[in-house]
Parts: structure tokens; sequence; C-alpha cells
């Protein structure tokens, strides 16, 4: 292989992995305030997906107000959601609290299909779609977008975490929920929030990925397993840890393509994919155990 | 068999990663006494019982219960061998009644398993039977008989705590293991805990306590070992320690309760 | 306050449970077993005959919804026209529509409670997984089935599929069309990239046996699984293999679409063929111009206005684009709908030739007969028809027709 | 509560369900829905083994249609390719997938929480690409057709009445079994770990090797469901056993109750009875669905079984005080 071909792979691997962060990203936040894995987080990527096409392509909105407008409805939806759906299970437990996250996924996705029909649709491109020549390969342009994005949502994410006074709540009530409450932290307006920005996350996601990989009412299964591969591989830690996560699984993906030895053709990419991933987390596995115990 | 060693270890020690946790201890602990770990916080006393529970494993040293070298025995092994322990934060199984709490501490004595249990075949009703007997002896011995159909974490704290030790005693141990069975007790609960761990010990069973509850420990113990940051720096009755300059400038500070 | 909420979701589900009851009772009055006056053109105050009762297994949810919704619009408007008419000899017809969702333990329950409800016959699913779950039920049962997927392997080996007929052209035909183009263009060697779905893997399976005979060589075959968002990597492959004349894929409308854009991306000037699984607008609209210039094999139902008089189809092509963009819009039609056309109306055919008073196990025997034997030389929207005890398609060659996509639009090879 | 003081209304509901069970697949009762019970009776089992592993011991499985599938497909391909008999494949297809669960459990078992959510879904997901991809032997995506009936001696089980009984007895039997598990020694051990590893590990329980082995009896469970599944359907496609099939199975598990055996069959029961229902609503069913979903997690998050129980109770006590106990 070329070292234009490896470059053109790693650029793939990077793309995919950004839009896999962008999805774990979701997963993460509110995982790690409410222990929840919201299975409704590709959900809230694919409102925003389409949320954007209508807005832009058919109401006719300029793209960027189109764009805020689709993050900020994709955002209410999740508010919404943790409010009916979560909030008035009381004395669920978290298992619990998961299937119904399932139930309004399926929710989600069937409004999805009354509303927008069964056809996939794409928004417009950010910035046009003539691909950019980079160490003799090449990138199109929304997938700048959409790892500049990522990028910069996970920056934002982390400064909110570490250095406002909601996202040091948010960090004491993922650490430990009782003594969080305890200091005055009401862990449902937590919650809350975190459902709040984990749609807006999936929202924002939705709107870059959407242009260039197109979106319909069903995207949200796939993207949404995705995502979730790539917040585990982080550990549902933090930020940074999914974006990890992410980009790891989208070049293992793209390299596990490129090394098509015999029967391991590209049929067998995800296998792969999640064969290294699973051998990776089993080798850390012994470490993670000694931590525990000391912590 | 008093007056044997029931446990012993030789310059045990333990790291995690760069901290020392426990610095070349050795002890000797009788059989048939009530001994006392003291120490402030953070002196290593729940890491040596974690050690002597197998918990995890030792860094360097040996542990000898009754002779046998316990380094390499798993710790689900142990408790086969008589060694149990209690915990600071009860860990009681929420989803089980008080009774069936203390029937799953039969568990080293009894033997059937999948196949048995599935089929209700004759061995697992016979062990059935004794289990739940000795539950409710052992249940009786902490005085708790009463609740054995409650769930477990319906009871107060001191109940709990007593229902830990109740579970503990189902093992049939040679060596029981407090860690602070005291916490958080008012004085007549711990007066009923007195009692119950002088019962344990009239009982032939050897029995250790880290407690922060001077009065307590000086009420019970017959031997007191203090550790300090890893170290072990005195030994003695409790009279004895109590003099000691060592174990005062440790304690200096530390607001005993 | 919590409490408010509990009644906000309550309320949320009664009004979706109305919502249920006005869908499922407006399918009723589709499906029409109320006659209403106006429908019943018996002058004579003869009794009304029973209804010939026919059941459907759709995809109106999943993966392939995007099949099953233009075969249930094409349903529902077949039935208010024959009903209208007055219905097949005086019997109104019943089609009773079961959503598949796109799984496989989902249409064979379907199916199972259609053939519960006594149907004289099944048309569907719409994915080749679904159809091959369900060829054991109705053989076991008795009841034909017209299968509304593509691959060949759902009605052979014949003998094993007596109750199983299909309407669209087979991967098989769209391979040679394909090859058959590729060998007037001179292209020789190609590199091809397919979906690991039973489609894709039928059309792998054909492309890779059928090349030679068309003194074709495949240089690289790579795969993709339905719902990757990029095929650059496999691409990239592609791209570095020396020699690649044309690039072949095989798969549905989305993935297909990613590929045209990503060799956009990658500047890759070889030219793309697609398969007449990507015969959908959303395939045009939301590939734009990375589509332009893709070449596909389709029914003629796309190029139906350009078809001349001639053509036995035209007719028929006609008829079906013009009543169905008449309720669902201009532009609307696709060849997915038409395939339902077809196997309803040869359902209908064969219940035109029935005679009265048959029990229901006479009928549905007499309609696989009929389909088997009688249907000869029916121009229908896929094609022209002619079923055999061997032949369980029966399509004449030639139903395929080769489209470029030009400014948005299929452009007929002529 | 109820399960320990047996008293005669116990029996008189248990007689009645049985009873009920045994009408269902006549035509003159609910004959026409014979098909849906078999699929009951087969999730059930499956589901059986998840509420052991989640219920009981606590471990997540995001995976569980890998075992499922295994059984199916070694079944299938035994009986039909290889001509093996039936029982015997089914059998093999058992020990196989339950031989498969124990060696990976002690790998997988290192991992805890959301690490071992993810690793059950990897392995998931790499068997149904496998299913997927082998295609020779599998028959790729779009599955195998014409997998034989069981039969026994010269009776064959080749219509779904005579499915459904052995079906139905298959379950119950496993239902037992599984009671009487989660009531033993071993039951109070799997429990143990689900409340405290820590202090099942003091108490003397070899905690891993209880997980690998709950592991594998739900992973047989599921196996063996498997293999019903194909003899019955006499078909089978990696679509049936992939991550959403999982997810299914989850869902069946928690909606029926999680800490009670019993629960499964109410869990497998809702979601297929649901789906049967809702099929008439066309593209409608799946958001009534979702929200009918949800509203039984809101309302009763214990499960289904747990609040049946209750609403039994209350009324037993009713009756009770008005002292008319028969």
């Amino acid at each position: 292989m070329s070292t234009d071909q490896f470059v053109q792979y790693l650029i793939s691997g990077l793309t995919q992995g950004s839009i896999y962060a962008l999805i774990g990203l979701g997963f993460t936040i509110i995982y790690a305030v409410t222990r929840i894995i919201n299975f409704a987080q590709g959900e809230f990527v694919m409102l925003g997906g389409m949320l954007s096409f209508t807005l832009a392509s058919s109401v006719g909105i300029p793209l960027i107000p189109a764009i805020i407008l689709a993050v900020l409805i994709a955002a209410a939806v999740g508010a919404i959601m943790y409010v009916l759906a979560i909030r008035t299970a009381r004395g669920a437990s978290v298992v619990s609290l998961i299937i119904i996250t399932i139930g309004a996924a399926i929710f989600l996705r069937g409004v999805a299909g009354q509303i927008w029909g069964v056809n996939f649709v794409r928004p417009p491109f950010f910035s046009g779609d003539k691909s950019i020549s980079f160490l003799g390969a090449y990138i199109h342009p929304q997938a700048l977008w959409i790892i500049g994005t990522m990028v910069v949502v996970t920056i934002i994410l982390h400064l909110f975490l570490s250095y406002t006074m909601v996202g040091k709540a948010l960090k004491a009530c993922a650490i430990n929920p009782v003594a969080s409450s305890l200091v005055g932290i009401n862990p449902k307006t937590m919650a809350l929030i975190a459902f709040v920005l984990a749609a807006a996350v999936g929202g924002i996601g939705g709107v870059v990925m959407a242009p260039l990989i197109m979106t319909s009412y069903t995207v949200g299964v796939m993207l949404g397993l995705k995502g979730f591969v790539a917040a585990a591989i982080g550990g549902f830690k933090s930020p940074i840890a999914a974006v990890v996560g992410g980009i790891l699984l989208g070049v293992v993906e793209s390299l596990a393509v490129a090394a098509d030895w015999g029967p391991f053709s590209s049929a067998y990419k995800d296998a792969i994919a999640l064969v290294v991933l699973l051998l990776i987390l089993l080798i850390r596995s012994g470490r993670l155990a000694e931590e525990e115990m000391t912590s | 068999m008093s007056g044997s060693e029931i446990l012993e270890t030789k310059s045990l020690t333990k790291a995690f990663g760069g901290l020392v946790a426990l610095d070349k201890i050795d002890l000797s602990l009788q059989a048939g006494k009530i001994t006392a770990i003291i120490g402030p916080n953070g002196a290593g006393k729940t890491t040596l019982f974690n050690l002597i529970a197998g918990v995890y494993p030792v860094s360097s040293g040996q542990i000898y219960f009754q002779g046998k070298i316990l380094n390499k025995i798993p710790a689900h092994k142990r408790a086969a061998m008589g060694i149990v322990r209690t915990f600071q934060h009860v860990h009681l199984f929420g989803n089980m009644t008080v009774l069936e709490n203390v029937m799953s501490g039969r568990h080293p004595r009894s033997s059937y398993g999948f196949l048995e249990s599935a089929f209700r075949l004759p061995k697992a009703r016979r062990e059935e039977e004794s289990i739940s007997l000795n539950a409710i002896k052992y249940l009786n011995l902490v005085g708790l008989g009463t609740h054995a159909e409650h769930d477990a974490l319906s009871l107060p704290l001191g109940q709990q705590k007593l229902l830990a030790i109740a579970r503990a005693m189902a093992t049939d141990p040679r060596l029981i293991l407090l860690d602070e069975p005291g916490a958080g007790l008012n004085t007549l609960e711990k007066r009923q805990l007195s009692d119950l761990i002088r019962n344990i010990r009239e009982m032939g069973i050897s029995v250790v306590l880290v407690e922060h509850d001077m009065p307590l420990v000086m009420g019970l113990a017959e031997w007191v070992i203090v550790l300090d940051s890893g170290q072990k720096i005195a030994e003695g009755t409790a009279a004895q320690v109590q003099k000691n300059p060592k174990v005062i400038a440790a304690y200096l500070g530390e607001e005993v309760e | 306050m919590r409490n408010y909420l509990k009644y906000a979701v309550v309320l949320i589900l009664a009004v979706a449970l109305l919502a249920l009851g006005g869908i499922s009772c407006s399918t009723g009055e589709e499906g029409g077993p109320t006659p209403t006056p106006s429908a019943t053109p018996t002058p004579t105050a003869a009794p009304p005959k029973e209804h010939y009762k026919i059941g459907a297994v759709l995809d109106l949810n999943g993966a392939y919804s995007n099949l099953g919704i233009p075969e249930k619009r094409t349903l529902e408007m077949m039935v208010g026209q024959i009903n209208e008419n007055g219905g097949v000899n005086g019997h109104l017809l019943d089609v009773s529509i079961f959503d598949a969702k796109s799984l496989v333990d989902e249409c064979v329950s379907g199916v199972v409670g259609l053939i519960a409800d006594n149907v004289l016959a099944i048309i569907g699913p719409s994915s080749s997984g679904e159809s091959a779950g369900i060829i054991e039920t109705v053989t076991a049962a008795k009841v034909p089935n017209i299968s509304l997927a593509a691959r060949l392997s759902i009605v052979t080996p014949v003998e094993e599929r007596y109750w199983v007929f299909k309407t669209p052209q087979t991967e098989v035909e769209a391979v040679r069309a394909i090859y058959a183009y590729l060998q007037g263009k001179g292209i020789t060697e190609i590199a091809i990239i397919t979906d690991t779905s039973g489609y894709g893997q039928g059309g792998k399976q054909y492309l890779e046996s059928d090349a030679a005979d068309y003194g074709i060589t495949i240089l690289d075959a790579k795969t993709f699984n339905s719902g990757d968002t990029d095929m650059t990597p496999q691409l990239t492959h592609i791209n570095g293999t020396a020699g690649v004349q044309a690039v072949i894929c095989w798969g549905t409308d989305k993935e297909s679409v990613i590929v045209a854009q990503n060799m956009k991306t990658l500047q890759m000037t070889i030219p793309l063929f697609c398969s007449h699984g990507v015969a959908t607008k959303a395939f045009i609209n939301a590939g734009g111009a990375a589509v332009e210039g893709v070449i596909i094999p389709a029914g003629k139902l796309l190029a139906a206005d350009e078809i001349p008089a001639s053509d036995p189809q035209q007719k028929v092509l006609l008829k079906y684009k013009n009543d169905y963009e008449a309720i669902y819009g201009a532009d609307s039609i696709d060849t997915f709908g038409g395939h339902a056309y077809d196997a309803l109306s040869m359902v209908v055919a064969a219940l035109g030739n029935m005679t009265e008073g048959l029990s229901l196990a006479e009928a549905r025997a007499f309609i696989r007969d009929y389909i088997e034997n009688d249907i000869k030389n029916l121009a229908l929207t896929g094609g022209v028809f002619t079923m055999s005890p061997t032949n369980h398609l029966g399509m004449s060659p030639g139903s395929l027709l080769m489209y470029e996509i030009k400014n948005g639009d299929w452009s007929w090879l002529k | 509560m109820l399960t320990k003081v047996k008293s005669k209304w116990n029996y008189l509901v248990i007689a009645a369900l049985l009873v009920l069970l045994l009408l269902i697949p006549f035509e003159w009762f609910l004959g026409q829905y014979t098909h849906l019970a078999i699929f009951i009776g087969i999730y059930t089992i499956v589901t059986v083994g998840l509420c052991l592993l989640m219920g009981y011991t606590g471990q997540v499985s995001l995976g569980q249609a890998a075992f499922f599938g295994m059984g199916a497909y070694v079944s299938a391909i035994l009986s039909k390719t290889y001509g093996v008999n039936p029982w015997l494949a089914m059998f093999i297809a058992a020990v196989m997938t339950g031989a498969f669960a124990y060696f990976i459990g002690y790998p997988i078992f290192r991992l805890k929480g959301n690490y071992l959510a993810m690793a059950t879904l990897g392995l998931g997901l790499i068997m149904w690409i496998l299913f997927r991809q082998l295609v020779q032997y599998t028959g790729g995506p779009d599955g195998m057709v014409g997998i034989p009936y069981l039969s026994i001696g010269g009776f064959v089980f080749d219509t779904s009445f005579k499915r459904y009984f052995l079906i139905w007895f298959f379950c119950l039997v496993i239902l037992l079994i599984s009671q009487n598990i989660v009531r033993s020694r071993t039951g109070r051990a799997l429990r143990a770990i689900h409340g405290s590893e820590a202090a099942a590990e003091s108490l003397g329980i070899n905690v891993d090797q209880f997980k690998v082995k709950i592991l594998a009896l739900s992973a047989v469970y599921a196996s063996l469901a498997g293999s019903l599944y194909v003899h019955h359907l006499r078909f089978v496609s990696p679509q049936s056993f992939d991550f959403l099939a999982s997810v299914k199975l989850v869902v069946m598990a928690v909606i029926g109750g999680l800490a009670s055996v019993w629960g499964a069959i109410f869990g497998s029961g809702t979601t297929h009875v649901l789906s049967e229902v809702l099929r008439k609503a066309g593209e409608w069913d799946i958001i009534i669905y979702g929200l009918i979903l949800m509203l039984i997690m809101i309302f009763m998050p214990g499960g289904l079984f747990v609040k049946l129980k209750e609403i039994f109770e209350r009324l037993r006590l009713r009756y009770r005080q008005r002292g008319v106990e028969p």
C-alpha cells in the first residue's frame, strides 16, 4: 500500500471516527450523570439531520439559522423525553430506564417516519462539494466540517465540565450522586441538563454529518450502535475518552478494509474492528480492576 | 487449642503502585483471643484485613493460617479454611431476606450444585434442611430470629451489623475478622455488640477487630496491635499500648471518638 | 406535578390510539369489506357475493420501507379502482396488508395470520430474506405466494417452490444487462463493490459467475454493509488497482449514493454502474451531483413516456404511471410499486377466470395453477410474463433498459 | 411473599393458567394464534436464561442472540446439510453453545459493568457477521430453508398444533428447573454475587466460576430455544439474531420482571401479543409499540409479573378479610 493510500485510509478513518465520536459524546454525557445507556441517542442524531434538511431545503430558511433551529428542536425533544418518560418513572431501576429509552427510540423513529416519509435525503453541503487534495489523498470539505465540529464540541464540553458551576455540578453528580445531593446539587436537574446537552450534541452531529452521509428516519439505529461502541471503548468516562474511542473505531475499521488478507475481506471489517477493540479492552481490564481496588 | 498461633504474618508488605500501604508487618495472633488492630486513618488496617481475606495479592512476605501458608490461596477458598471477614460498609445482600443472608453464609459448609438444585435431588433437600436449621441457629445467636422473613435492608443499621456477623458466623469460622463493627452504633447497640463478640470468643473462635471506638476496643480486646502509616508501632494489652508514647504521638491530632 | 406528567403521557397514548383507530378504519375501507352503494353496480337486487380476500405482507417500517410504501399505495389504488368497477365478477376485492417491519420473524407471523384469515393468495414481501422465510409456511399451507423481492433463489429450484412466484426482475437479468452494455463499450476490466446483504451477495454471485461469458475480468472485489456511511477505504483499494475501467456497485439506493459520492471525492473518473435496486427518486434527489452519469439497468417504467406504442408494455406502463401519479403526485412513480401492480394483476387475472363455489383450498389451488399455466405473454409493468411449471418468474428477456442519470433524471440509453 | 406461603389461591391461579395454556391451540379456542403462542414459548426460554444472568446474577448481556443463533444454526446445519438426527443435532448444539459460552466467559467476565455490556454486544455482532458471511455453511443473509421437522419414532411434529405442545413442554420444564435453581444454594450464591461480589467472595462463593456457569446455562437455554425455533419455522436467517434481536430479548426480560423466573412468560407474551395486535395499524404500529413500552416501564418499573403479584396479593388479602378464602 502506497503512502498516499495510507493517508487516504487514515483520513477516512478519522472522518468516520469523528462521526462516531460525535454520537458517542451524547452517550457519555447521559451515562456519566444518570448511569443510563440512552438508546435514543441515535434518534437525536437522526432528528438533527432530518430537521436541518426540512428547514434548509424544504422551508428554505438560510443554512445557519436552520442549523441552530434544528439543534434547538433536538435539544427540546431531549428535554421532553426526560421530563415525560424518564422522570415520571419513579423508583425505576437503571435497567428499566434503559428500556424506556429504547421505547422512546422506537417511538421517535416511528414519528419521524410519519413526518418525513421513508426516503433518505441530503441537506445542502456547508461549503460545496469539491474535494480537497491533501498529501496525495483527498478529503471532502464536509468531512473537514465534521472533524472540526467534533473537536470544537469536545473542547467546549471539556471546558464546560471543568470550569463552569453547572459543569462542575454535573461532574460531581457523575462521581457521587448521593454526596452531591447532600451539598445541594439536585440530581434530577442535573439529569435534565445531561439529556438536553446530549440531545443538542447529537443534533449538532446529525446536522454536520447529514450532508456527507445523508439521513433518513432509520439511520438512528446504526449510528447509535457505532456511537455506543465508541463511548463504551472510552468507558463512558469523559468526552475526551469518547472521542478517543470513536477515532479508534473509525481508524481500525478503515485499516481493516485496507488489510484484506484472503478470508478477511472487507466483509469482515466490522468483525475485525470489534475483535481488535475487545482485545484492547481485555488487555486494559487487568489494570482497570487494580484501579477499582485502590479507589 | 488456645496458646498456639491462629494467624502469623512475616514481613508482610503491600504496595499499590508507588505508595506502600503495609511495610514489613510481623504479627502473630493467639488462637481463641480477641485481638484489636487500631491506628489512625490510613494506617493500613483495612489493607491488612484485605490481605488476610485474600481480596488482593500480597506484594511480599507471608501469611500463615494455623501454620499453613496463605499467600497463594484464592479468597473464596479461605472461608472454607475457617477465615471470614465482615465489612465496614455492611455489604448485606439487599436482594434477599434476613434468613437468606445467613443461609448464604452456609455456602462453604454445603456442596450441592446446579444439577442437584435444578432437579431437587435428595442431596439438595438434605443439605437445604441443615442449611436453614444452622442459619436459624446463628440468627438467634445475634437475636434476629424474629426478623427472619424481613428484607435485609429494612433493618436499622445496628441490626444490619449484627446480621452481617451472623452471616459470617454461619461459615463456622476459626477466625473472624470484624471491620469497624461498632461504627455508627449507639451505646446500647455497642453493649449488645460487645456481648456478642465475647460470646463468639467463648465458642473458641479467634476474633480480630479493626475499630476506631477506643472504649469499645479497650473493653473487649485482650491484645492490641497499633499500626501507623503502614508500620506496626506497638502491641500489647490495652493498658500497655495506652501508655505507649509512640501510640499517643500517632493519635495526636486524631480526635478519638 | 409528576402525576400531571403521567397524565400527559397517558393523553399522548390515548391520542395515538385514536389515530390508530382512524388508520385501521381507513385501511379497512380501502380494503373494502363494506361495499359503498355507489361501488356496488348490481342493478338486479341480487345479494352481494362474498369478497375475495387477498393478503399482503409489506415492509411499512424499517430498512425496506422505501419499497413497502409504494407497494402498499399501489395495492390500495388498484383495489379502489377494481371495486369501483364492481370488483372481479361481482366479488369485491378485500386486501389486508400486514406490516412485516423488514423483519423475518414479523413477516412469518404476518403470513401465518393472513393464512388464518383465509386469504386466497399472499403478495409480498419486499426483501429476499423475508421472502425466503415464508416459503416453508406458504408451501405447508398450500397458499399461492407472489413475492416482490429480487433474488432468483426465491423461485428456484422451482420444484421446491411449487406455491411461490415473483414479479421483479432478478439480479441475473440486471447483471447480464450491464455486462452486455460493457461489452458494447469494449470495457473488459472492472472492479465490483457489493453490499453484504442478500441482495448484494446475489449480485456478487452472478457478477462473478457470468463475467467470463462477456469477456470481462474482475480485478478487485470489495464489500460494504447496509448502513455503512463511508466506502472510501474500499474505493481507495479499487483506485489503487491498476487497469480498472469501470466500477459496478451492487446495493440499495442509499449506500450506492455514498459509493458515487466517495468516488467523486477521490476524483475517480471511471464510470460507475449500479443495480436496478437504486431505481428510486431518492437516489437521484439525494444523490444530486454525485450520481450524475451513473448508469443502471431498470424496468421500462422509468421511461414510460418514451416507450414506443409498438411495445406491448406501453399501455400498461402509461396507465399505471398516470393513475399512480394522479394520486401521489408527479414523479412519485418507481419500479417497486410496479412489481406490486404486476403481482396483484396476476392474481386478479386468475380470479377473473375462477368458477363460483370453490372451497378455500380449491380456490387457492386454482389461482396457483392458473398463474403457472395460463399467464402467457401477459404484458405488465415489469415485463412480459409467460409462466410455466419450470419457470415461476417467466419474464421475457429485454425487460430491463439501461439508463444514465442526466441532469437529475433517468435518460434511456437507446 | 407469594413464593412462600402457598395458599389455595395460588394453586387455583396456577391450575387455571395451566388449563388455559393447554386449551390455546384448539381451533374452537385460540387456534389461530397457535403460531404466536409457539413464538412466545420459544422466546420465553431465552428470556428465562437472561433473567438468571441479569436479574439474579446482575451480569448484563447485550449479545444473547448470539447463543440463540448458534443453537439455531448448529441445529439447522447438522440436521439439514449433514442429515444428523434433529434431536441429536439439538443436543450437540446445546453442548457446543454451552461450552463456547463457558470458555469465552472467563475472559469476558474480567470486564465489569459497561465494559461487559460492550463485550457481549461485540460478541453478538461478531456472531451475526459470521452467520451472514459463512455463506457455504449458513446460506448467508438469505438463510437456509427446508430444515427437517422433529419427530419421535413415527410421530412427526409437522403441524403447529403438535409443535405447540412440544415447545411448551420444553418451556415449562425449563421454567421449573430455573425456579428450583433460584430457590437453592446455587440461587443464593448468584443473588449474593449480584448483592456484593466482595461479600460473596468472603463467604467462600467462587464468584468467577458461578458467573461463567450461569452464562453457560443461559447460553444452553438460548441454544435449545434456537433449535426449537428452526425446527418450527424450518427456516433460519441471520436477521433473527442481530443486535436488535439481542435488545428485544433484554426488553422481554425487563418488562416481564428481571428478578422473577415466571416473569419471562409475561415479557415474551406481552411483546409478541403487542406486535400481533398492532400489525393491523400499518405504519403506525411501531409508534404505538414504543409508547406502550415506555408506559409499562413508567408505571410498573419492576416489570409486569411483580405488578401482577402485587395486585393478586391485594385481592387475596381483601377476600381474606371478607373471610371467603376457598
